[in-house]
C-alpha cells in the first residue's frame, strides 16, 4: 500500500518540481531581462496593421469533431482493462467488445454519411 | 482515513452544483454545475467501493464518467442550437421558442 | 495514516475553492478552468482511495475531454474577454438558501449515519483495497457481471452522437 | 492594350455572380471576423495587405490593400533621361530586372529608328530568358514553402545563385544588370562564360526533376493545390491576367509567340505549355514547363550566337524625337509594357507602365471568395506576384 | 492533358529518397566570415578614383541619377610644358565625394567619365555604423584603386572595341 | 528592473557572467523575417540559399512574429505608407532588439531620393545599428554587417547606461563632425 | 533501491529521480532540436546549419538561445488574460514532464512504473490540449485564437489513433506497465523462435505507424503542423509569446517528441532490452540501448517533416477519422482474436 502512495507521491512531486522550474526560470529571467515600455509594445500583434474589432470564434464543425472525439475516448476507456484481462476473459469477452466497437463505428459511419468530417 | 470526509466533500460540492444549476442563466455554465454535481456522485461510489473493497462502485463510476461525457455532448449541442436561434446562450429567454 | 489526510484537506479545500470558482465566476473561460481544478482535484481524491485506474480515466475524460468540448462549446458562442455580467439570473439569494440548506440536510444525514467509519488502507485489508482499483479487475467485473450495461452504454453512445450531430448541423 | 482586348474572349457576367455566390454558404451564424494578412505576413511575400472577412475558416470577402511598395516610377521617368531611367526600371519587377529593361529599350529603339545589331539582341534574349529562369525558380521553391514544405526553398535558392552568378559575371550586378544600351549592350560576354552558362543549364534541368520528385508528385502537395483557385479562361483574361497564370487556365497566348516579333524569339522554337485545369497545381506545372522550355531556349541561342558588334551607331547624347509607342513583351510574370511618349527631349515625356502582377492580383478578391484560410495561401502563392511589380 | 516527365513510385516515396540523396551529397556552403570566394569581375561593388586622371569636369556628377556625387574644384595655374610657353590652366580636385547611402550603383558615371578617372571595385564589405561614415571622400576612393581588377578578355565572336 | 540595465545591486556583473550573456545573445540572433523590395530577395539569398547560409552564424530566421525576434533587417524601400507598420512592427519587438538598414532605400531613399512617395531612410522611423551599402547589398554584405553587429554585442558592457540608452529605442543620432571637418 | 551497493531511502532516490527527469527534458530538447532540427535540417537543404556557436559545428547554438530568452523582455499584451496568458506554459510543460515518469531506461532505472503505465503517460499528454487552448484564447489575438483552435482540433484527433494503437501492445503485452511490456517483448518468441524475443514491430507493425503517424500529429509537425502554420497564421497560438515563456512552449513541443520517440521506441523496439544483457549490465547499457532506438525513431519523424508539404485542416481530420481511427479498431480486432486463439 505503501508502495502505492509513494508511487504517486512521484507524480505530485514531478508536478512540484515542474512548476518550481517555470517559476524558477522566469523569477532568474525577471532578474535578468529589461523591460522598457514602449507605447506600441502591448498591442496585439496584427501583421503591423491595426488590430481591426470584431472578437472572433470558431466554427461548430471543430465542435462536432470533439464530440465524435469523446465518444471514442470514453471507448478507448473501456478497451484498456478489456486489453489487460483479454487472456483470462476469453471469447465472451472478445465477442461483447466486438458488439461493442461496431456499435460504436455505426456512430462513425452515420457521422460520415452526414458529412461532418468534410468541410462545407 | 474515515468515510466521511470524503461523503461530505462530495455532499458540498453536490450542494454547489445545485447553486450553480439554479443560479446561473448561461447554458454552458449549467452544464458545468451538472457536471460538479456527477463527479460528487463519483467521489461518493468511489468511497464506498474503497469502503466495501468491491471494484462495483469503480465499475460504475466509470459508466457514470461516460454518461457524463455523453450528456456534456448533447447538452451542448442544444446549448448551440439555443444560441444559434437566439443568438445568446441563454436559457431564461427560452420562452422565446414556446408558441 | 496521516499523510493521506493533509492531502485529501488540502485537496478538499482547493476543490470547495474550485467548485464556488465555476459558480461564481464572471468569465465562462474562467469557469471551464475551474472546473479543471475540481476535476484534477477529484482524480486525485481517486487516487487516495487507490481507484487508480478510475483516477487516470476521470484526467483523460474529463480534463483531456469533456473541458475540450466545453471550450469549444464556449467560444462557439462568443467568450468575451473580460467579464461579462450576464451569467446569472435573479434567483442567487434563493438558490443560495436552497443549496446552503441542502448542504446542511445531507451533511447531517451522512454525519449520523456514517460516522466515524474507517477506510482501512494498512495492512492486509489494504492490500485488499489496493486490488479493487486495478484496471484489470474492473475488466473482470465488467465483462463478467455487468455486460449488459456495457452494450447499453454503448448503444446510449452511438444514440447521444447521432442526437448530438443532427442537432450541431443545421442542414 | 491590356489583355482583355485580346481577340476571342467574350465575358459571361454570370460568372461572377454564380461562381462566386455557390461558394459561400455561411454554416453557423457566428458573425464573421475580420482578419489583417499583412502589410507584414510571411504569406503575402513583400508587404501586400489583404483584409479578409472569415467565417470560421472560410473567406467570406477579400480586399487586397496595395500601395504599401508605391515608389511613383511613373513621375519619376518623367525628370530622368533615357539611360537613367533604364536603370531605375530594374527596380519594377526586381526579380527580373534584365527582362524590364528590354521592352523599355526596346521602345525607345523604335522611336529613335535604330535597331541593335543581332548580337546584341541574342544576347538579350538569352539574359532574358536567364532572368527568367532566376524568377521562375524562386517560384518553384517558394510554392513549396507556402505549402509547408520547407526543403525545396532552399534547394530553389541553391540552383538560382548559379544563375545569378551567370547575370553578374555578364552585366555586373546581380540583381539590377542595367545592362542594355538604346542601340545595343553596355558590354560582351566574358571569356568562358558560355560554357559555364551550358552546364549551368544542366543544373537548372536536374534541379527541376527534384521538384518534380518532391512536390508535383506528392500525394499531398496535389491535395493542397488541385481545385483549388481555379481561374476560368476567358474571366482571367477579362481581369487582365497574363502569362503563365492565363497559360494555366488553358489560354494559349504567349507574346514571345503571338506579340509583335521582338528580339531573337522569333528564330527559335519552343513550345508554349498550357494547361486545362487553371488551379494552382496547374499554375505550378505550367510554371515547372517553362523553366525546362527556358533551358532548351539558353542552349539554342547558345549554340546560334552570331557574331559582330554589340553597339549600333547612336548620339553620345540620346535625344528620342517626337513620337509615341506601346511596346509589350512576355515577361517571367506576363505581359510587361510601356507606353513611352516623348517630346524630342533626352527625357520622355510620359511613361505608362504595365506591369503582370498588377493586373493578376486584381482577380484576388473574385478568386478568394469562398477559400479556406490555408487555401488563401496556397492561392496568393501560385499567383506569384512580385510587389513592385503590383505597386510600382 | 499534360502528362508527368516520368512515371513513378508514389511521390511520398521519392521525395525522401530525394531529400535523403542531398543529405548525403554534401552543402554548397562558402562559410564566408572564415573563407570568401570572390565576385565576378566586372561586379559592381564600388567606385574607385584615380584621382590625377580626374579634372573636375562634373560629367559624373551631372548625369548621376541620384546626385550623390559631390565635386568640388578649383583652376590652378601651372608651369608651361615647354621653356618660354605660357602656362597652362588646370583643374585642381578639391572635393570629390560619393555618398553610398544613396548611390544606386547604376554605374552611369563610370561609363560617362572622359578620362577614365573612375572604376568599378567589385569590393563590398563597407557596412558602418554611422550613416555619416558611407560618404567616401576622395582619399578613401582612391584607396579603392588597388582592388580594381584587369578587364577579363571577351567571349569568342565578340567585336573588340576601343573604350573599355 | 533588470540585471542588463541596472546590473546587481547598480554594479556592473562579474566579467565572466556578462560575456556569457553577451555570447548567448550574440550567437542567438531571432531574425524577423520581413521583406520589403528587391534587397528582400538578397536578404532571403542570405537566409536560404546554402551559400550563403547565415544560418551558420546563429542567425536563425524562424520567428514569423516579432513577439520572438531579437533582429529585424530592413530591407528595402520604406514608402511613407509603410513606415507606421515598420514603427509598430520594431516597438512590438522585445528587448534587447537590433536594426540592420540594408541598401541604399533603407540607408536614405536611394534611387527614389526624390520620389514623393518613400522614406528618405528608416532611421527616421527607428534607430539603425548597422547600414550596408549596396543597390542591393550582396548578400555577403549582409553576412559582414551581422559579423559586425555580433562583435558589438560581445562588447555590450552590461549594466552601463549607454547601452540601456540604445535598448530604450533613442534614435542614433547622426553626428556630422565627419561633413563639418570637410567644410 | 541499491546504487553502487549502497542502500538509498526511497525518499532521496526519488528526489535524484526528480531532477534527473527536470534535466533530461530540456536535454532531450536540446539534443532532438540540434540533431535534428537544426543540423539534419541543414543539410537536407545543402546547407551546414549553425557553425560558429561554440566554434565546434555549432554545438552551442539551442543553449544561447535558451541564455538570450532569459535575457529577452517578457512582454503581455495589454488586451490579453494576464493569469490565463502566464499558466498557459506551464501547463504545457508540465505535461511532458509527467509522460517522463513512467518511461524506463533499465530494469530499475525509471521514476515509477505505475501499473497504468502507457494509460497514465497518454491521459497526462492529453493535458497539454488545455494548455494550447489557454494560450490561443488568452492572447486576444486573432491568428493565435485560430491557431489554438486548429491545434486542439488536430491533438484530440489524432489522439485517439494514438490510444488505439497502443492498445494492440497491451493485448499482447497482458498488461498497461512499460515494464510488463518490455519483458513481453524480451520474453515473447516470434513462431516459437525466441533467440531475439519479439519486439512488437514484428507483430504490432501496423499499430507502430499508426503509432508515428498519430504522433507526428500530436507533436505538429509537418505534414500535421497546420496549427503552427507560420506561412498563414503567424505562429499559430504563440505568436503572442515572447522571451521564456514562448521558449516553454519550444522545449514542451521538442521534449514531447522525445517522450514519443522513447515510448515508441520502448512499446515497439523493446526499450532498454538488448537480447542477452540482463541485470546491473542492463541498468549501467539500458539508457544507452533506449536513446540509439529513440534517435532512430525521431529520424524517422524528422525526415518525413523537412520533406513533404503540409496537409489542410480538414484534410488532416479525414485521414484521422476515414483512415486511422478504423484502420486502428481493425488492428485491434485481428490481435484480440489471434491472442484469443492461440
Ligand atoms: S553609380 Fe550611379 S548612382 Fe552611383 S554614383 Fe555612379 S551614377 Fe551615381
Ligand atoms: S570623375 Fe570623370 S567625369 Fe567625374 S569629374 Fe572626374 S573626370 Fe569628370
Ligand atoms: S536599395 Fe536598391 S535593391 Fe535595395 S530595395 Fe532599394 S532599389 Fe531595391
Amino acid at each position: 500500500m505503501t508502495d502505492y502512495y509513494r508511487e504517486y507521491l512521484a507524480v505530485a512531486v514531478l508536478i512540484g518540481a515542474g512548476l518550481a522550474m517555470v517559476g524558477g526560470m522566469l523569477g532568474l529571467g525577471k532578474l535578468i531581462r529589461p523591460t522598457r515600455p514602449q507605447p506600441q509594445k502591448y498591442v496585439t500583434y496584427e501583421a503591423g496593421s491595426d488590430p481591426v474589432g470584431g472578437w472572433g470564434q470558431s466554427n461548430v464543425r471543430y465542435y462536432v469533431y470533439a464530440l465524435l472525439f469523446v465518444m471514442f475516448d470514453v471507448e478507448a476507456v473501456f478497451i484498456f482493462p478489456w486489453a489487460v484481462r483479454l487472456e483470462t476473459l476469453g471469447v465472451q469477452a472478445l465477442i461483447s467488445m466486438i458488439v461493442f466497437i461496431v456499435i460504436l463505428a455505426l456512430g462513425l459511419v452515420y457521422a460520415w454519411r452526414k458529412g461532418v468530417l468534410r468541410w462545407a | 482515513m474515515i468515510l466521511n470526509q470524503f461523503l461530505v466533500l462530495a455532499a458540498i460540492l453536490f450542494c454547489i452544483g445545485v447553486y450553480g444549476v439554479l443560479a446561473r442563466r448561461n447554458g454552458v455554465l449549467v452544464l458545468m454545475s451538472v457536471e460538479l454535481m456527477l463527479n460528487a456522485v463519483n467521489i461518493n461510489l468511489i468511497a464506498f467501493s474503497a469502503y466495501l473493497r468491491d471494484s462495483a462502485g469503480n465499475v460504475f463510476a466509470l459508466f457514470v464518467i461516460t454518461i457524463a461525457a455523453a450528456e456534456v455532448g448533447v447538452g451542448l449541442a442544444i446549448v448551440l442550437l439555443i444560441y444559434r436561434n437566439l443568438h445568446s446562450p441563454d436559457l431564461d429567454n427560452l420562452e422565446q421558442l414556446k408558441g | 495514516m496521516v499523510v493521506q489526510n493533509i492531502f485529501f484537506w488540502v485537496l478538499a479545500v482547493a476543490m470547495v475553492l474550485g467548485a464556488l470558482g465555476v459558480v461564481r465566476s464572471k468569465n465562462v473561460v474562467h469557469a471551464a478552468l475551474y472546473l479543471v481544478v475540481v476535476m484534477a482535484g477529484a482524480a486525485a481524491q481517486y487516487i487516495l482511495l487507490a481507484a487508480e485506474f478510475v483516477a487516470w480515466v476521470q484526467v483523460l475524460i474529463y480534463i483531456g475531454a469533456v473541458i475540450i468540448l466545453f471550450l469549444f462549446g464556449i467560444m462557439l458562442t462568443r467568450a468575451p474577454m473580460g467579464g461579462d455580467t450576464q451569467l446569472d439570473n435573479d434567483q442567487r439569494w434563493p438558490a443560495a438558501v436552497v443549496s446552503i440548506f441542502l448542504a446542511g440536510v445531507l451533511g447531517s444525514l451522512l454525519i449520523d449515519a456514517f460516522g466515524k467509519k474507517e477506510i482501512v488502507i494498512s495492512g492486509a485489508r489494504g492490500a485488499k483495497l489496493l486490488e479493487v482499483g486495478k484496471a484489470g479487475n474492473l475488466a473482470d467485473s465488467i465483462f463478467t457481471a455487468y455486460v449488459v450495461p456495457f452494450e447499453v452504454v454503448s448503444i446510449l453512445l452511438l444514440a447521444a452522437l447521432v442526437g448530438a450531430v443532427v442537432i450541431a448541423r443545421r442542414d | 492594350m491590356t489583355s482583355t482586348e485580346t481577340p476571342g474572349f467574350e465575358v459571361d457576367p454570370a460568372l461572377y455572380s454564380n461562381l462566386a455566390g455557390s461558394q459561400v454558404n455561411v454554416e453557423l451564424d457566428t458573425g464573421d471576423m475580420i482578419l489583417n494578412m499583412g502589410p507584414q505576413h510571411p504569406a503575402t511575400h513583400g508587404t501586400l495587405r489583404l483584409v479578409v472577412r472569415l467565417d470560421g475558416e472560410r473567406v467570406v470577402a477579400a480586399d487586397p490593400v496595395i500601395g504599401y511598395m508605391h515608389r511613383g516610377y511613373e513621375k519619376l521617368s518623367e525628370f530622368r533621361t533615357y539611360p537613367q531611367i533604364t536603370t531605375l526600371i530594374n527596380r519594377i519587377d526586381w526579380l527580373s530586372s534584365f527582362a524590364n529593361e528590354v521592352p523599355f529599350v526596346d521602345g525607345a529603339e523604335q522611336l529613335m529608328g535604330i535597331e541593335a545589331p543581332p548580337r546584341a539582341q541574342w544576347i538579350r534574349t538569352i539574359l532574358t530568358e536567364l532572368s527568367r529562369i532566376a524568377t521562375i525558380y524562386l517560384f518553384l521553391g517558394e510554392m513549396g514553402l507556402q505549402v509547408g514544405a520547407l526543403t525545396p526553398a532552399f534547394w530553389g535558392f541553391r540552383d538560382r545563385e548559379l544563375v545569378l552568378n551567370l547575370i553578374e559575371s555578364a552585366t555586373g550586378g546581380r540583381f539590377h544588370p542595367n545592362f542594355n544600351r538604346i542601340g545595343g549592350l553596355k558590354d560582351d560576354l566574358p571569356w568562358g562564360w558560355i560554357a559555364e552558362c551550358r552546364s549551368t543549364m544542366d543544373t537548372i534541368l536536374r534541379g527541376c526533376d527534384d521538384f518534380e520528385d518532391v512536390l508535383v508528385g506528392n500525394e499531398i502537395f496535389e491535395a493542397r493545390t488541385r481545385g483549388i483557385g481555379i481561374i476560368p479562361g476567358e474571366l482571367g483574361a477579362a481581369y487582365g491576367v497574363s502569362g503563365a497564370n492565363l497559360r494555366a487556365s488553358g489560354v494559349d497566348w504567349d507574346l514571345r509567340r503571338d506579340g509583335k516579333p521582338y528580339l531573337a524569339y522569333p528564330e527559335l522554337d519552343f513550345k508554349v505549355w498550357t494547361h486545362a485545369d487553371g488551379d494552382s497545381f496547374a499554375r505550378y506545372w505550367v510554371r515547372l514547363q517553362e523553366t525546362r522550355e527556358a533551358v532548351r531556349m539558353v542552349i539554342q541561342l547558345l549554340d546560334g550566337l552570331p557574331e559582330g558588334p554589340i553597339m549600333a551607331k547612336v548620339p553620345r547624347i540620346i535625344k528620342v524625337p517626337e513620337g509615341e509607342v506601346w511596346v509589350e513583351t512576355e515577361n517571367p510574370l506576363g505581359q510587361m509594357g510601356y507606353y513611352i511618349v516623348s517630346k524630342g527631349a533626352t527625357g520622355p515625356f510620359r511613361v505608362k507602365i504595365r506591369s503582370a502582377s498588377f493586373s493578376n492580383v486584381s482577380i484576388l478578391p473574385w478568386l478568394l471568395r469562398g477559400a479556406y484560410v490555408p487555401d488563401v495561401v496556397t492561392i496568393l502563392a501560385s499567383l506569384y506576384f512580385i510587389l513592385g511589380d503590383i505597386d510600382r | 492533358m499534360p502528362k508527368f516527365s516520368k512515371p513513378k513510385l508514389p511521390g511520398v516515396i521519392s521525395g525522401l529518397a530525394v531529400t535523403f540523396r542531398t543529405m548525403t551529397e554534401g552543402a554548397v556552403t562558402v562559410q564566408y566570415p572564415h573563407e570568401r570566394e570572390d565576385p565576378a569581375p566586372r561586379a559592381r561593388g564600388v567606385i574607385a578614383l584615380k584621382e590625377e586622371n580626374c579634372t573636375a569636369c562634373m560629367l559624373c556628377g551631372r548625369s548621376c541619377p541620384d546626385w550623390c556625387i559631390y565635386i568640388e574644384g578649383h583652376k590652378e595655374l601651372a608651369p608651361p610644358r615647354r621653356e618660354g610657353g605660357k602656362p597652362r590652366s588646370v583643374n585642381i580636385l578639391d572635393r570629390f565625394d560619393i555618398d553610398y547611402g544613396l548611390c544606386m550603383y547604376c554605374g552611369i558615371c563610370v561609363e560617362v567619365c572622359p578620362f577614365d578617372a573612375l572604376f568599378w571595385s567589385p569590393e563590398f564589405e563597407y557596412s558602418e555604423s554611422r550613416i555619416s561614415d558611407l560618404l567616401h571622400d576622395k582619399h578613401r576612393l582612391g584607396e579603392w584603386m588597388e582592388s580594381v581588377p584587369e578587364p577579363e578578355p571577351l567571349e569568342l565572336g565578340a567585336v573588340v572595341k576601343g573604350k573599355k | 528592473m533588470g540585471l542588463v540595465e541596472k546590473g546587481v545591486f547598480g554594479k556592473k556583473p562579474l566579467k565572466p557572467v556578462t560575456w556569457l550573456l553577451n555570447y548567448s545573445r550574440k550567437y542567438s540572433l531571432w531574425m524577423f523575417q520581413w521583406g520589403l523590395a528587391c534587397c528582400a530577395i538578397e536578404m532571403g539569398a542570405a537566409l536560404a540559399s546554402p551559400r550563403y547560409d547565415m544560418m551558420r552564424l546563429g542567425v536563425i530566421p524562424f520567428p514569423a512574429s516579432p513577439r520572438q525576434a531579437d533582429l529585424v533587417v530592413i530591407s528595402g524601400t520604406v514608402t511613407d505608407k509603410m513606415a507606421p507598420a515598420i514603427r509598430r512592427l520594431y516597438e512590438q519587438m522585445p528587448d534587447p532588439k537590433y536594426v540592420i538598414s540594408m541598401g541604399s532605400c533603407a540607408n536614405c531613399g536611394g534611387p527614389y531620393w526624390d520620389s514623393y512617395s518613400v522614406t528618405k531612410g528608416v532611421d527616421q522611423v527607428i534607430p539603425v545599428d548597422i547600414y550596408i551599402p549596396g543597390c542591393p547589398p550582396r548578400p555577403e554584405a549582409l553576412l559582414e554587417a551581422v559579423v559586425m553587429l555580433q562583435e558589438r554585442i560581445q562588447n555590450e558592457g552590461l549594466g552601463n547606461d549607454q547601452l540601456a540608452q540604445r535598448w530604450r529605442g533613442e534614435p542614433i543620432v547622426v553626428d556630422n563632425a565627419y561633413t563639418a571637418a570637410r567644410a | 533501491m541499491h546504487v553502487l551497493a549502497l542502500e538509498i531511502g526511497w525518499g532521496t532516490t526519488l528526489a535524484i529521480k526528480t531532477l534527473l527527469v527536470l534535466m533530461v527534458i530540456p536535454l532531450g530538447a536540446l539534443i532532438l532540436g540540434y540533431t535534428f532540427l537544426l543540423k539534419m535540417m541543414s543539410h537536407m537543404q545543402s546547407r551546414l546549419g549553425p557553425m560558429d556557436p561554440g566554434g565546434f559545428h555549432g554545438w552551442f547554438q539551442l543553449v544561447g538561445d535558451g541564455l538570450k530568452f532569459l535575457q529577452k523582455e517578457d512582454i503581455m499584451p495589454a488586451d490579453s488574460d494576464r493569469r490565463v496568458f502566464a499558466m498557459a506554459p506551464a501547463i504545457v510543460v508540465i505535461s511532458t514532464f509527467l509522460i517522463f515518469l513512467v518511461v524506463p531506461t533499465g530494469p530499475r532505472l525509471i521514476v515509477k512504473d505505475l501499473d497504468v503505465g502507457v494509460f497514465y503517460a497518454l491521459a497526462v499528454s492529453s493535458l497539454s490540449v488545455v494548455g494550447v487552448l489557454m494560450a490561443g484564447w488568452a492572447s486576444a489575438n486573432k491568428f493565435a485564437l485560430i491557431g489554438a483552435l486548429r491545434a486542439a482540433a488536430q491533438l484530440i484527433a489524432y489522439e485517439l489513433p494514438l490510444l488505439l494503437a497502443v492498445v494492440g501492445v497491451v493485448i499482447q503485452a497482458g498488461t498497461m506497465s512499460l515494464q510488463g511490456i518490455i519483458s513481453a517483448q524480451v520474453d515473447g518468441s516470434i513462431f516459437g523462435f525466441s533467440g531475439l524475443g519479439n519486439p512488437f514491430i514484428l507483430t504490432q507493425f501496423v499499430g507502430f505507424f499508426l503509432f508515428l503517424i498519430a504522433a507526428q500529429a500530436e507533436l505538429t509537425q509537418t505534414p500535421f503542423d497546420m496549427p503552427v502554420a507560420e506561412s498563414e497564421l503567424v505562429a499559430g497560438y504563440m505568436v503572442e509569446y515572447s522571451g521564456f515563456r514562448f521558449l516553454f512552449f519550444f522545449i514542451g513541443e521538442f521534449g514531447t517528441a522525445f517522450a514519443f520517440a522513447a515510448l515508441a521506441a520502448t512499446m515497439y523496439l523493446g526499450g532498454w532490452a538488448i537480447p542477452g544483457v540482463t541485470g546491473g549490465l542492463a541498468d549501467l547499457l539500458g539508457p544507452l540501448v533506449l536513446f540509439v532506438k529513440l534517435m532512430a525513431v525521431a529520424f524517422l519523424m524528422f525526415w518525413v517533416r523537412f520533406t513533404y508539404p503540409r496537409l489542410r485542416e480538414d484534410q488532416l481530420q479525414a485521414i484521422a477519422w476515414k483512415y486511422l481511427i478504423p484502420i486502428g479498431l481493425l488492428n485491434i480486432i485481428v490481435t484480440a482474436i489471434i491472442k484469443v486463439a492461440v
